[in-house]
């Protein structure tokens, strides 16, 4: 596919399969620290699907959680503050063949990267999302971000937060295209793990909500809701992300919720007495900029040459 | 080719009337919106398939939508042409031809025009139904004779009556057969020019504005006395014309570069507008991105991937991907950026020249950031330096910055058609199996060199960042491992300069004075140096393409001359001025950095217009200069 | 204050085991989390408080959490004390307390021990359950020793069990009350001090500290025998101890500066910290935007509308904030941009120092873009140059970049007590009518200079644009229009130049070599041209602060030296690597300023460890320096 | 308010009262363009509101549509593109007496102006914020932008844009405490008055999208909708945009829609068929950040040095 080495098509070889296998560097996050539990339900699923390391990158920006590509034995890249999804669309734009997974955080995303996300999500590229959410900058040690809540303190904002907080969930669902919308817990094993993979399996953008303790800086922000699930929805459908019934039956409260239904996924997302935890939206057959982008990599040097002395010779005296 | 050359000279030599002219400098100027700046193209490209040598350069209006017949609606080109080739736009224009008096106050302003320059003029004005217009046209008449213009009033509208309702969109046509006419073209590659560019629009488009061309081309023939004949010359080997911006996409294309990530910009963007329309057919792809450091992460995701790209914009622009331009420097990521140079500083002059981003290539990003920076300085180069960018961004493994200019962009200049060949191409993505002994950053001690481990690769699992990192790309606070990695990074230069051969020198290899240039300015400095070395004076030029690093040689190069100085076009302190002074004299771009680098008193000439120096005011320029240098020599050899 | 000093060395007179000693460098380093930065900066501060210099230095792990017991993650701090006001962290300690013996390899890894630093060592891991922990400590313990350390196995942990169930939290102020011990320090200020430290945190909280501190006092009195005294010395006017990036926050609110608008980054981030828990006491507001080219472009809002702004950041924002300093630059919108250095380039090491965007600050921005720049080199300086910055950026209308470092912003320094003035602050913004005759930009020929409506002002309505424009801010696209604004722009750091005065020479007015720094490098650059000129070295120095427009007078000063040499904690080419060459040698940044602006022969020193140069690397690097010059001079004087 | 010169404060002096007052330069658009009839608006409502010209400022960023402040005899900052809204919060944090007009178009905004619209819409500050969308890069002469339609060509997509196009309405509605969001049209000069006049009105920051006719770059878009106004849907309500009987009766297709109700603001702004145009969404009681900004601003300079001397001691020795 890509010129003249193509062996790795024709044998692929054993693949890899236990968790070491997709282990990196020891992960340097607070004990406690959300973003353990999200590197876990990766490692897992790349156990259990058997991911080819060298076909699988893992993109972030800078923060806490986008150390995360370090914490993998993939190929990876912990490029700048608030840019995962540029560089992510750009790997993936000419090399469909490669799985391209997408670490953020809340300030990375939701701050300095808006435009990015906002544009990502219209392009639909074959991308998994995961915003890692600690209401919280972390690694700069406490500041506000968009999604802290009104009247939280942080650094800048010694005395509360003056800011609605954004939800990154209700703009998504505003986004024409948005394809596949989830939201999930870090201290829910079993959801974490069945919403990253069905974002997997999507094609197309997946955008998946994590939210994400921070034991540091915001130990009180999902401390109720880690204590009382009454405090969290669990959105279920046949369309939507399964989970077995003994790890369903740990939330005590359901509502049956049509991942195909726009209208009342944006309502869901407006609730603030509860996190709704889920597939919010999942739309079929949203135009894929990555099929458009790809076009022409199995062009061959001679044809290239060829075309180029053809358009070259437009230009003849 | 060689055929439409015989029948042009065939056709001329029934024609006795034809004044054989060696060069001209011709424009046309109309209101924007009438077509003058269409038909200025056609006929440069006509001159260059005609075998002349050429060079254009657009007149563009300052205003979207200016007010018509106004000083800033001024729209149209300036084409020069000549039998040899052609470098640079030169000074005052020959011949003008205006659709109205008011775009020629335009060019006076511009310092266009000079006593002498035959001026044609729509005569229309003179019987407008508006009093005002009419009186303003005769006064016009009077003051352009007065300065000395030979002035001839042509009917232009009401020729075109004749084949169209709506003159005003028939007359660049009929301007076209006209000009046609007056350099003795060979009709028939014109007809089929004319054929060809309104293919799209069909049929009735095309007898229309063929009507409009013989129409001006006939009268001129039976109406005007003085026409010109430009002895063409056969070229040695096939040519091509075309302008900065489309070799820019031949040359991205004839690198074998799959991606062009870009968002829009002036006067960068039509080189995209131009892959756009042809890019699929070499299987590339363009990217136009939500923003300028969204374009530059996107193509730096695709240069990870194996993939080379470029990403093209102009000053506002690169200043949006100066974090991006440092990472790929920390990271090593390969990849070609391509500056169109507008002016600045901020929005500017968004369609104008200016060579003002230079020490912002160099030094823009935070950190110490060694990074390759080129110039082209023709539209031939600016193809063949696409392909040269991409072979360093890969054996270098970093950002390449190419420097072109709004009149490298716009301009047309014939050249030898390039021949592709697939060693230009990028090789395709390696995807074998990487030796996991092998760290992704397995610098050459000597050389700072290494190779990539690319996606896809097994073995070459690595994690690129931009934290301070050891030879495995892992992150590393040592100071040491600091050190030496940026001396790794750094190193990466000197080799590259260690190959680099010292640039050639125009005229005498010694002499009293050096004048150094670099980009689009080539050709106005070669003429000024011949016309000034006609004079008798002792000076020579030398053009620079490396800015990063430099070329090596320059001491010694300077060592042969009196005086070395810059002509630029970027801003510099003139001496003379309140509170400018040796010392706190802000000099022009390059000459900091040749003062820094080779210590020599580089001294500069450098002007902010906003067009292409002519080479007459360079000339001027450098005159009082050579005097004073000779009259020291001179001094000198008394007291000696 | 008096009081205090007189109790304090009452006490110490009934110790005779007191070793007096001019000064010491005291490091105290414990795994992250365990409270030794806290603990250090109470000493540094009370050692200021007890009239002593300090400088102290923050030792910061690399990574977010690192692992218990790791060289990666020695947190804690240098605090360097003397009688003399104290310039610079200096180099090796003489005593260490560690709280396990792998934070004193991180130490050693840093060269921050010699043989002879008295080493304090928890020896709680001798009796660790861990058998392998065991064994690591009694082999390192071996190892210290063979290096010469002095080493003291103390019992923290175990004392620490007296007055707490979680030793791990509590450690820090049982040090805190040794080290107190230790230098003698006055228990009564160091209790009152605890106190206030933990008002907020209520009582309970206060008598628990309270008990560690005095804990460890007790122990320390009682169980070591040599113990210092540093000779306080009465200062002569009221002090204040800070960090650097408090001073700045101090200075904001003392230059009446009303709005700090910035986005997170290290190390600037504190400073905002700081201003948003006092500003809104002076009326001032910290406003945290999406990201920096919103703060800039907030800030840039607010100066148009008359109110002076600053935003802050470091290298990666810096970059980001580049095109909206064009626009600052371009219409001429007063502004204070404060940079807290980082290493570079790209996230590089966001916890180190380094003074590598200077030519970022100078060159970032595309086109002509002269503005000012300003390096404070203390941290009164980073006070005061606040004031100064808001007053050029006013004055002069347009961008004022202060360069501050993650050294300056962390460390503390005691300073005389600055006193406000109404002077200091930004005047009321001016509402009455402004004369309409006067254009928006009635640039006074000679320096440039103009005064601008601000919104509100009657008759001064005027449409502010980054397109090149005339004195109405009209857009203007015509040539000597934009050669005039340029001129008139630039002109204003001509004229800024010609109000400075050279600087001072540190050391005699001429010599063997002259050093040229700028920045935090000060202290250790005089400290190490102190030690120089004692072994008797004809050499000197001299810091810059205005690095645009450079200080006057530097070629008249360099001329008196034989050589100069700039020494920069930025990335240079060293000589003799391979490929480097004269020539192709890429020099440190400060130096090709210098270079470029006086073309003496300007060398460099500069290193990238990420730490503050110890005076005694720079006595090493100087030294054989001079040994040539001293040489040459003698092979000079020999041949003449 | 501002320390000493309080005169204007104290004696108003005569308002300016004609059209000729608020024009500035001559407006250099293409003839039919849309901008010129947005200019015409905003100098009525400005001569018939009587604005101050000395304390209103007209902030935008660079495209046609951003060269309005040059039209206008007020303050103006035509800065940088995208920029105009950090600009136009930085001027309102401090001056709550300026009275604050944003144009920006859809290049300017929806592509690398993205985060701080977002975010502007989340601060809620005292702006009133017209887009000018014309579908199209105008000032570069045609490219795709974010609005532009699936399919329509451009210089940078020849054959047709391949993406979906955003829709400014849908992704305003998703933010939280988004305060006041309207569209109207350029061709309907009395509802394009009286939306932007009740934007003007709005407490907070008001979005208004115009759909603007390009008829140098895409003259086909909104032609069909100008020529059949039955593509256009009038939103009508008591809370709304209010039309005189004439006006309105002009309109052919109307709804009526409570501009409270976010659902069905929502569901309109989703709409393919017609251009909604009037009032989709209000929300009284958003939080105002410049309430906060704006806190001091009339300290005199004894109670700053004092506070400062205070804060000072502080750090004494
Ligand atoms: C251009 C730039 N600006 C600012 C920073 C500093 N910075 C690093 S991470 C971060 C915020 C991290 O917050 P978030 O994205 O929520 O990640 P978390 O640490 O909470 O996981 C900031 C502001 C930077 N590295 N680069
Ligand atoms: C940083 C930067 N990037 C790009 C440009 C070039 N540019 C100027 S206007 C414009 C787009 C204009 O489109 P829009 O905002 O829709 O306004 P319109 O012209 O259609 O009114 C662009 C890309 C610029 N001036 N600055
Ligand atoms: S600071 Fe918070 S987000 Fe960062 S590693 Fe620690 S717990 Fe996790
Ligand atoms: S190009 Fe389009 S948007 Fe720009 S002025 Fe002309 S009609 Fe208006
Ligand atoms: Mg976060
Ligand atoms: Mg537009």
């Amino acid at each position: 596919m890509y010129g003249l080495n193509l062996d790795w098509e024709i044998e692929p070889g054993p693949r890899t399969c236990t968790l070491e296998d997709y282990k990196g560097a020891e992960a340097r996050w607070c004990p406690g620290c959300g973003d353990h539990a999200v590197l876990n339900a990766v490692h897992r699923l790349a156990r259990d699907e058997r991911w080819p390391t060298e076909r699988t990158v893992v993109v972030s920006g800078i923060g806490c959680s986008s150390r995360f590509p370090h914490y993998m034995s993939t190929y990876g890249f912990h490029g700048l503050h608030g840019r995962a999804l540029p560089v992510a669309c750009g790997i993936r734009s000419r090399r469909p063949d490669l799985d391209v997974i997408v670490i953020t955080g809340d300030g990375d995303c939701c701050a300095i990267g808006t435009a990015h996300w906002i544009h990502a999500i219209r392009y639909n590229m074959n991308l998994t999302v995961l915003l890692l959410d600690n209401n919280i900058y972390g690694l700069t040690k406490s500041q506000t971000s968009p999604t802290t809540r009104f009247g939280e303190k942080s650094n800048t904002h010694p005395k509360g937060s003056f800011f609605a907080s954004l939800n990154p969930i209700s703009v998504t669902l505003g986004i024409p295209n948005a394809s596949f919308v989830a939201q999930t817990i870090d201290w829910n094993p079993p959801h974490l793990y069945a919403t990253i993979k069905a974002a997997h399996r999507h094609q197309g953008t997946s955008f998946v909500r994590i939210l994400q303790r921070c034991p540091h800086f915001t130990p009180h922000v999902f401390a109720p809701a880690q204590q009382d699930l009454n405090q969290v929805l669990l959105m279920t459908h046949a369309e939507g992300i399964q989970l077995e019934e003994p790890a369903r039956k740990l939330f005590p409260n359901c509502v049956e919720h049509d991942p195909r239904d726009l209208a009342a996924a944006r309502r869901l997302a407006d609730r603030e007495d509860v996190y709704p935890v889920g597939l919010f939206y999942r739309k079929e057959g949203a135009l894929r900029y990555d099929e458009h982008t790809a076009t022409g990599i199995d062009f061959t040097p001679q044809q290239k040459l060829d075309a180029l002395n053809r358009i070259l010779d437009r230009f003849r005296i | 080719m060689s055929k439409e050359l015989a029948v042009a000279s065939g056709f001329s030599e029934h024609r006795c009337i034809l004044l054989p002219v060696d060069q001209h400098i011709v424009e046309i100027v109309s209101d924007s919106g009438e077509g003058a700046q269409t038909c200025g193209q056609m006929f440069g490209a006509l001159c260059a398939k005609s075998g002349f040598g050429v060079w254009t350069v657009e007149i563009i209006p300052a205003e979207i939508e200016p007010p018509a017949r106004s000083r800033a609606g001024a729209s149209g080109n300036r084409i020069r042409i000549g039998s040899q080739p052609v470098t640079n736009a030169g000074d005052c224009a020959d011949l003008v031809v205006a659709f109205n008096e008011q775009v020629v106050y335009s060019r006076i302003d511009a310092g266009a025009l000079r006593a002498g320059t035959l001026l044609f003029l729509d005569n229309c004005w003179a019987s407008d139904p508006d009093p005002s217009i009419r009186s303003m046209y005769a006064e016009a008449v009077e003051d352009f004779l007065r300065r000395g213009y030979e002035v001839s009033e042509i009917p232009v509208q009401e020729q075109c009556r004749q084949y169209t309702e709506d003159p005003r969109r028939g007359k660049n046509m009929w301007v076209l057969g006209m000009l046609c006419a007056l350099y003795d073209l060979d009709m028939d590659l014109v007809r089929r020019e004319l054929a060809q560019r309104f293919a799209r629009k069909g049929d009735a488009v095309i007898q229309k504005n063929l009507a409009l061309l013989e129409g001006g081309h006939n009268w001129t023939v039976k109406q005007v006395e003085r026409r010109f004949h430009v002895p063409a010359r056969k070229p040695a080997q096939p040519m091509v014309v075309m302008n900065g911006n489309q070799a820019l996409g031949l040359g991205i294309m004839a690198a074998g570069i799959e991606l062009c990530s870009m968002y829009p910009i002036t006067p960068a963007t039509s080189a995209s507008h131009f892959l756009a329309s042809v890019f699929e057919q070499v299987g590339g792809f363009v990217h136009q991105a939500e923003d300028e450091i969204a374009a530059i992460g996107f193509a730096i995701g695709a240069s990870y991937a194996g993939k080379t790209a470029v990403t093209i914009t102009s000053g506002p622009g690169l200043a949006l991907k100066t974090e991006f331009l440092g990472l790929a420097v920390m990271a090593e990521i390969p990849l070609v950026v391509v500056v169109v140079q507008r002016g600045g500083p901020s929005t500017g002059l968004p369609t104008k020249i200016e060579q003002g981003d230079l020490l912002a290539s160099l030094y823009g990003s935070p950190g110490d950031s060694p990074k390759i920076v080129l110039a082209p300085a023709t539209i031939e180069e600016c193809f063949h330096f696409m392909v040269l960018a991409r072979k360093l961004a890969e054996e270098f493994r970093g950002p390449v910055i190419v420097l072109s200019d709004a009149n490298l962009a716009t301009g047309q200049q014939p050249f030898p058609r390039p021949s592709p060949s697939l060693s230009w191409l990028a090789p395709p993505v390696d995807q074998n199996d990487w030796n996991p002994d092998v760290p992704p950053f397995a610098w050459d001690p000597k050389t700072g060199l290494s190779k990539r481990p690319v996606p896809g690769q097994k073995g070459g699992e690595y994690v690129l960042t931009g934290l301070a990192h050891d030879e495995h790309s892992h992150v590393a606070y040592e100071s040491a491992i600091n050190q030496r990695a940026m001396e790794m990074r750094s190193r990466k230069l000197a080799v590259l300069r260690s190959a680099l051969r010292p640039p050639a020198v125009h005229g005498d290899a010694e002499g009293d004075l050096l004048v150094v240039g670099w980009g689009s300015t080539l050709g106005a400095i070669e003429e000024a140096v011949d016309r000034l070395r006609a004079e008798g004076w002792r000076v020579s030029s030398l053009h620079l393409r490396f800015l990063s690093p430099l070329e090596p040689g320059l001491p010694e190069i300077f060592a042969r001359f009196r005086r070395v100085m810059t002509v630029e076009i970027n801003y510099s302190d003139t001496p003379g001025q309140p509170y400018i002074e040796e010392g706190s004299r802000r000099y022009a771009q390059l000459a900091t950095l040749l003062r820094a680098q080779t210590l020599v008193d580089v001294d500069c000439w450098s002007r902010v217009p906003g067009s292409p120096l002519p080479p007459g005011a360079i000339v001027e320029a450098l005159r009082p200069r050579l005097e004073a240098i000779t009259r020291n020599r001179e001094v000198e050899s008394c007291t000696a």
